[in-house]
């Protein structure tokens, strides 16, 4: 009996569902087609996909609090170009990371600032800096790639070892530990939980709502610029149109992995599982020999089929479970709507 | 569960999973972008070519003009361990990284248009500011000689700041306007995205601005014929059987799309250049004898393929036909699909 | 005097859009002197026809609180199967026809999941944009390349490019109509105040006995039908089909209505304010190419209008209200 | 050293505005300490801000608040919690996904670089926990628990961070009788262990059984501070309304002899073998405890899947969405007014309508001008207080933003209305108004079903009383002069006959 109700509730565990789905395919993945199943291969996937990882887990804590960030392409390039001018310049290369990381930063600073102070929704401010920040991406190397006057050890960051890991696995993997600990282990988790699940709760509560969020926008600026000087380190060139689609991977692996738009819940561990399945369905169907346009198709599908399961089959019934009788849940949702009138009045 | 099962019948219904036998040759080609007629071409006569002349398999990965992706696919197939790889890469830069790469795991490697200047790999080097001077040459001939009282006006679009595109493409063309027309003037060079559509908004604004532009060079045949329904929207696009009249518009790439109006008398598109079947023969080639040892794999060597010129008064229609068939597996007849 | 200060109460946000276009307009007359054309008029609102034809029905879907990233897909999916039709001996009158319909299809297929399935639009849309997307270069590719333009009919580029009555180009034309057609139904249908009801407050309105699920569904079809018009309309003015037109252009719509004032959240919005928005975006493109300035300080220009005009007129709209 | 009746909190001359408001207008009083110190006023007298300025969620514009003697101006509300003043205010303050445990120390955590420390006061949580309600564990997912269960939390989360103040805004307004005796409870042992409380409530009956002192605010104004000892509830009215507001019951006039509905065996999952009818012109009440199932019958009723027969006029009816009821003559007004009734961004103009978008319609298209008729006619009938028919109906006060949702209901013009806590959380003034608009539709031959948790609004309004207990309906009563509200209270809180 007892085995059988734990067995059911791991079946509910979004994030087991997950685990399964990610192994199915990896088995698919290694049967079809032999070059897959090599640690050569995975190596590989882990390396080229070091910065989603870690990005996608420190934007978790953010969509948890019910923000999210459209500006970590436009950071990340920006910060790769800016890498590479200030490495071109001569500049050690620890110290043109640190001023990039500053001014990558300022991405969540204004973020934050917009979305805290001044009260536009997530959506239009990081949208309006993804303009703004891919703009000034070209316009500080002219629309051209940087590659002038890198120091030889330009790509070393990307290059190196330790104890015969590659160096961006090892950040990739501090990273999402870091983020992991910060969302199980310590207060910014339940807090940005806390203020994604109730605001006005948290607020009263004396949780200072705006620097909780103002940090975690800083927070994803500071992962995705580091993944720029990552990018920029590893192909060995500052590219301004550089991971063009990389906000959407941030925000399909978060989603995927059982983190609402809205907030309030979410694992990291779910979201490193979902970009682990979006990396290695990538991976295999291009080792299958699948042309690029049946991928976009087949990614499509996947993802739509995928969130359909995760809301209405295991998530659902959870919640059904779990949720009082309809008297009982009126008051929980803090905001009020003349609150949100009165915002959107003064916003719209 | 029904995720999976819909990916196992998915994948199972397309995939036609490259077998990677021992005693074949592995090839792996990692076209610019897919999206471009160019390089779909390119990656059929490719697989083509290397299947009946040597008997090789061909891997092929997009690298979405994107140069993340492109470094990834060329990371994916070192792991795959193919036996060669032809990269045609989107940044100077990166390319260097790949060629690096390539070369640490002992796999030979090809460059195509775009080389790293450690210049170490066997380059396929398509001539392409030869042609693009010449056909800045041709078009101010031809317009000076219709209109010699106007003034060489030129509006360039371009892929935004590319380095590449500027040296092989659009610096050479403007120089070969120039040594006809040293006063000529570039009033206009915008980025027009490679895409018809946006060269057509932008080219509206261009000659909204500056009425009197009279040669127009699209870095792509993409865009010079979004350059072309501009000018036709503004009433302008035509010429007298061959004589300008309003501009003269040149591209690149001379795809059928192109051709059909470059050949067409009243239009104004008129030239372009392009090369695919002898980049790719000598893509296969190169890898195959690198992989033979008959190459080192590790110094430079140029391996230049002509990209032919295309014009309205100095090609003949016999000329384009087999430049067609040749290149883009074009098995229609030009001469019909004129009179129609 | 008195309807003016209520106008400046109630929409701060189209009184700024309409100084920026008024100062656009006056700055632009003065450092270029091809600006101030019929010609140019024509261009900037070919332009933005595109985006206002399918902002027009994205305006009230976003008014219930909705919104559609698949619309840039299913345009140049639409494009391209309208040409691969038309190529291949179906007549262009038909193929159009078909196109609408399978384009509503795509709507369809978003209806299904968001309004019916209750799935976030963000990634159900985003689906059906890879999905779209990926099989708009597939067609292309069975007709043997990476777009379509030989071997399509006179008619078939015809039809994009006779001027309606001799003057005025078709695309301008159906724009106007669309903006027409959503003023008369935000202003005066039942559909129009059922969808404010519905951005306005979810669960009242399904306790009002509205018809949510539908009209969202409705409204998402609309969205698929105007995207399809549009990817046909383009492909006839243009004359060559390309799988890869309308990237982006899910951003284009939604920056023009969010600068029109609907909220994301739904419940306030108007289809004029729309018609600014996109003015305000089509202008400052059209004068930025006309003053020669590379694209990267319009992709600026177009962030800081987006973020500056809602600080403005959050600034300006609170003061008015105080 | 000190006396239990010294002064704890001082206030003077608080004043408070909001552009264009003067939300307080110099509010001065003592608190004594170890007392309940209640705060009555009308909605929009300024209670809420008065309490936000006290717990520091907003600063006051000018004067001045002593704790202990010393000047008190918290800057956040962490400073107020710090200092000993907590507050429980109306709406739920807990967060749904985290455990009781998380927000009994949330935002008061100890930590140690954000890592927080072992909460050292988890035993005195739980014995306080304990105490109030052995069924919650501090591992509990605080979704999991009933309203009540969640109110206890949040006043445990008070207790454990050693406040001496507690303010409590309404904490009754979502709970049911029993629920409510027991949060009485609670406070009358927070009073005698020497706690300081101030409470704000509409409920006049509750004042008066555990209030020390109240402090009467009208219009942002003090209008009196003195002991309840001795005053009658209808002083206190008179001076919260400056009118004295009594309310008796007065039958329906119509016939009552026609039934328009006849509910048989009807059961769900919450619900087992409901039975009753409904009159032509009648009011019907159902009275229960919190989950005794008035709100599922009255779903039921709006089209809310169950078995058994509903028959309207004689003829079955088979009803799967809340459009089947309306389309079967049936409206409702919900319980949750801003959640499930108004549309706050619309005016009423836009709002009355919604119900039945035909009465504004001409040849298939909206009207205008019947738009604003409509508007003016219900303005009008229903006394709405409104500048103006476009002024988004959020901004209305609670008691006007009800009459819009009944005038929406009304236009509807079916023939059953039900409504579900038609008075919840508006003031004195406006309930009389609304129970007048009830009687009127009665006489005019509607029946109306009310749904309440109060008891003196069942009593005062309705011609039959149905009494449910557990899912059941107990008994159903006629209304009348002598009605023994004891004995309804002992039916409803499960008593065997």
């Amino acid at each position: 009996m007892q085995v059988q109700s734990k067995l059911m509730s791991l079946v509910k565990n979004q994030n087991f569902v997950l685990l399964l789905i990610f192994i199915a395919l990896n088995v698919y993945f290694a049967s079809a087609t032999k070059s897959y199943f090599q640690v050569g291969n995975y190596f590989n996937m882990l390396t080229q996909n070091a910065a989603l990882l870690f990005t996608a887990a420190a934007a978790t804590l953010l969509m948890k609090t019910g923000n999210f960030d459209l500006s970590t392409t436009a950071n990340l390039a920006f910060s790769g170009v800016l890498y590479a001018i200030l490495a071109g310049m001569g500049l050690p290369l620890t110290l043109a990371a640190l001023i990039t990381l500053a001014a990558g930063s300022c991405f969540g600073v204004v973020n934050g600032l917009l979305v805290t102070r001044y009260d536009i929704s997530p959506f239009i401010a990081t949208l309006g800096m993804m303009f703004i920040g891919g703009g000034v991406a070209l316009l500080i190397c002219d629309g051209q790639s940087v590659r002038n006057g890198l120091p030889a050890n330009f790509m070393g960051l990307m290059r190196s070892e330790v104890l015969g890991l590659p160096i961006s696995i090892l950040i990739a993997a501090v990273g999402v530990t870091v983020s992991w600990i910060m969302a199980e282990k310590t207060l910014i988790g339940k807090y940005a939980m806390a203020i994604g699940s109730n605001k006005n709760a948290a607020a009263l509560a004396g949780i200072n709502v705006d620097r909780v969020v103002m940090g975690l926008f800083i927070l994803v600026a500071l992962c995705a610029s580091l993944a720029g000087i990552m990018t920029a380190s590893r192909i060995g060139t500052g590219d301004p149109r550089v991971a063009e689609f990389f906000f959407m991977d941030v925000i399909v692996a978060i989603m995927l992995g059982g983190t609402p738009l809205t907030g309030g819940r979410g694992t990291v561990i779910g979201t490193v599982i979902a970009a682990m399945i979006v990396i290695v369905i990538g991976n295999g169907l291009n080792m299958l020999g699948i042309l690029v346009f049946w991928q976009t198709v087949i990614k499509g599908v996947i993802l739509i089929v995928a969130v359909t399961i995760n809301e209405k089959f295991s998530f659902e019934k959870l919640r059904d479970q779990a949720t009082p009788s309809k008297g009982d849940a009126g008051a929980g949702n803090g905001q009020t709507m003349e609150e949100w009138s009165l915002r959107r009045g003064n916003i719209l | 569960m029904k995720k999976l099962l819909t990916m196992a019948v998915v994948a199972t219904g397309l995939t036609v999973a490259p077998a990677l036998a021992e005693d074949k040759i592995v090839l792996g080609k990692i076209p610019y972008t897919l999206e471009h007629s160019y390089h779909q071409s390119i990656v059929e006569i490719f697989a083509d070519h290397a299947e009946k002349y040597y008997g090789a398999e061909t891997i092929v990965v997009d690298g979405q003009a994107n140069s993340d992706t492109t470094l990834t696919a060329v990371e994916n197939m070192i792991s795959q361990g193919v036996d060669a790889i032809a990269l045609h890469s989107p940044d100077i830069g990166m390319t260097a990284t790949a060629v690096a790469k390539a070369h640490a795991a002992g796999i030979p490697i090809t460059t195509t248009l775009i080389y790293p200047e450690s210049k170490n790999a066997p380059h396929i080097a398509p001539q392409e500011a030869l042609s693009s001077h010449r056909m800045g040459v041709v078009a101010t001939e031809q317009w000076i000689a219709a209109n010699p009282d106007k003034p060489v006006k030129v509006a360039i679009l371009d892929f935004g700041g590319f380095e590449q595109v500027v040296a092989l493409r659009t610096a050479p063309f403007v120089a070969g306007v120039k040594s006809i027309a040293p006063n000529a003037e570039v009033v206009a060079q915008q980025n027009g995205f490679g895409n018809t559509v946006k060269s057509m908004e932008i080219m509206l604004d261009i000659l909204q601005a500056n009425p009197d532009v009279n040669i127009i060079f699209g870095a792509n045949d993409d865009m010079a014929l979004g350059a072309l329904a501009a000018a036709e929207q503004l009433g302008r696009g035509q010429m007298d059987n061959g004589v300008p009249l309003t501009e003269v518009i040149a591209g690149v790439d001379g795809g059928e799309n192109a051709m059909i109006k470059i050949f067409d008398p009243s239009s104004s598109f008129k030239l372009t250049h392009g090369q695919v079947r002898d980049n790719a023969r000598a893509e296969v080639d190169t890898m195959v004898a690198m992989v033979r040892g008959e190459l080192p794999m590790d110094s430079w060597m140029e391996i230049p393929t002509l990209s032919q010129e295309i014009d309205y008064w100095n090609t003949s229609l016999a000329g384009a036909q087999r430049f067609l068939q040749e290149n883009f597996s074009f098995d229609g007849s030009l001469e019909e699909l004129l009179s129609n | 005097m008195k309807y003016l200060m209520h106008y400046l109460q109630t929409d701060m946000q189209k009184v700024i859009l309409m100084g920026i276009l008024a100062a656009l307009m006056i700055g632009l007359s003065i450092a270029s002197p091809n600006f101030l054309s019929i010609t140019n008029f024509t261009n900037v609102l070919l332009k933005v026809a595109i985006i206002v034809i399918i902002a027009s029905a994205a305006n009230l879907l976003m008014i219930t609180g909705n919104f559609d990233l698949s619309v840039g897909a299913v345009l140049a999916f639409s494009g391209i199967l309208h040409a691969y039709m038309s190529k291949h001996g179906v007549p262009v009158e038909l193929s159009i026809l078909i196109t609408l319909i399978v384009a509503m299809a795509w709507g369809g297929v978003n209806a299904l999941t968001v309004s019916v399935l209750g799935i976030n639009p963000v990634i159900a849309t985003v689906g059906t944009l890879f999905i779209a997307r990926g099989f708009a270069f597939l067609i292309a590719r069975w007709d043997g390349g990476a777009n379509i333009m030989m071997g399509l009919p006179r008619d078939f580029v015809d039809f994009g490019r006779d001027p309606v009555f001799g003057l005025v180009p078709l695309a301008i034309v159906v724009m106007v109509a669309a903006v027409a057609i959503f003023i008369f139904i935000e202003k005066r249908t039942a559909l129009g105040r059922k969808a404010y009801a519905i951005g306005a407050n979810l669960k009242s309105a399904k306790l009002s006995g509205i018809n949510t699920v539908g009209i969202v569904a409705l409204l998402y079809v609309l969205v698929g039908l105007f995207a399809g018009l549009s990817g046909v309309l383009q492909t006839s003015r243009v004359g060559l089909a390309s799988p890869t037109v309308g990237k982006g252009l899910e951003f284009d719509v939604i920056v023009a209505i969010i600068l029109g004032g609907t909220s994301m959240l739904g419940g306030v919005g108007s289809t004029f304010g729309m018609v600014l928005g996109a003015l305000v975006v089509g202008f400052t493109a059209n004068g930025m190419v006309l003053l020669g300035i590379p694209f990267y300080y319009q992709t600026i220009a177009y962030g800081v209008i987006l973020i500056g005009t809602l600080l403005l007129s959050q600034k300006f709209g609170t003061r008015a209200k105080a | 050293m000190t006396r239990t009746s010294d002064t704890i909190i001082e206030i003077r001359d608080i004043k408070k505005s909001f552009p264009g408001v003067k939300a307080l207008k110099g509010v001065s009083f003592d608190v004594a300490r170890g007392s309940v110190h209640c705060i009555v006023g009308e909605n929009g007298a300024g209670k809420s801000t008065f309490i936000k300025i006290l717990t520091g969620a907003q600063p006051a514009s000018s004067g001045e608040i002593r704790l202990n003697g010393e000047p008190f101006a918290p800057y956040h509300v962490s400073d107020a919690i710090a200092q000993g003043i907590s507050c429980l205010y109306q709406e739920l303050n807990i967060v749904e996904d985290l455990s009781v445990e998380q927000n009994l120390s949330l935002g008061q955590e100890k930590h140690k670089f954000l890592f927080p420390k072992r909460a050292d006061n988890l035993d005195k949580a739980r014995s306080i926990l304990a105490n109030f309600d052995e069924s919650i564990k501090l591992s509990d997912k605080v979704s999991n628990l009933s309203v009540a269960q969640k109110q206890i939390v949040e006043i445990t989360r008070a207790l454990v961070t050693d406040c001496s103040v507690l303010v409590m805004d309404e904490p009754t307004a979502a709970l049911s009788l029993g629920e409510t005796t027991k949060i009485m409870r609670v406070i009358e042992r927070l009073r005698d262990s020497g706690m300081t409380i101030i409470y704000i409530s509409h409920k006049l009956s509750e004042i008066f059984e555990i209030g020390d002192s109240v402090t009467v605010l009208r219009d942002g104004e003090m209008v009196a501070t003195q002991p309840l000892k001795g005053m009658t509830q209808t002083d206190l009215v008179r001076l919260m309304l400056g009118k004295v507001v009594a309310e008796q019951y007065i039958p329906s006039t119509g016939a009552r002899d026609e039934t328009v509905l006849e509910v048989r065996d009807v059961s769900t999952r919450k619900l087992r073998d409901i039975n009753f009818d409904l009159k032509k012109g009648e009011i019907l009440g159902f009275y229960g405890l919190l989950g005794a199932g008035k709100t599922e019958v009255a779903e039921v009723l709006f089209g809310h899947d169950c078995r058994g027969e509903i028959r309207k006029d004689g003829n079955i009816i088979n009803m799967k969405s809340e459009r089947d009821a309306l389309r079967s003559g049936f409206a409702l007004v919900p319980e949750e007014r801003r959640e499930e009734g108004i549309f706050g961004l619309l005016g009423i103009a836009k709002n009355v309508p919604l119900m039945n978008m035909k009465t504004v319609m001409k040849n298939g298209l909206v009207s205008g001008k019947a738009e604003r008729d409509l508007a003016d006619k219900y303005i009008d009938m229903l006394q709405i207080a409104a500048s103006n028919r476009n002024h988004p109906v959020a901004l209305l006060s609670g008691g006007n933003q009800q009459k819009v949702v009944i005038a929406k209901c009304l236009n509807r013009d079916s023939d059953i209305i039900l409504m579900d806590e038609p008075t919840r959380g508006v003031d004195i003034g406006a309930k009389q108004e609304i129970h007048n608009i009830i009687r009127d539709l009665a006489n005019k031959g509607k029946s109306v079903v009310v749904f309440s948790s109060e008891l003196q609004e069942i009593t005062g309004l309705c011609d039959r009383i149905v009494l449910m207990y557990d899912g059941k309906v107990r008994e159903t009563i006629e209304n009348g002069e002598n009605i023994d509200t004891d004995y309804i209270l002992d039916v409803v809180a499960g008593k065997e006959a």
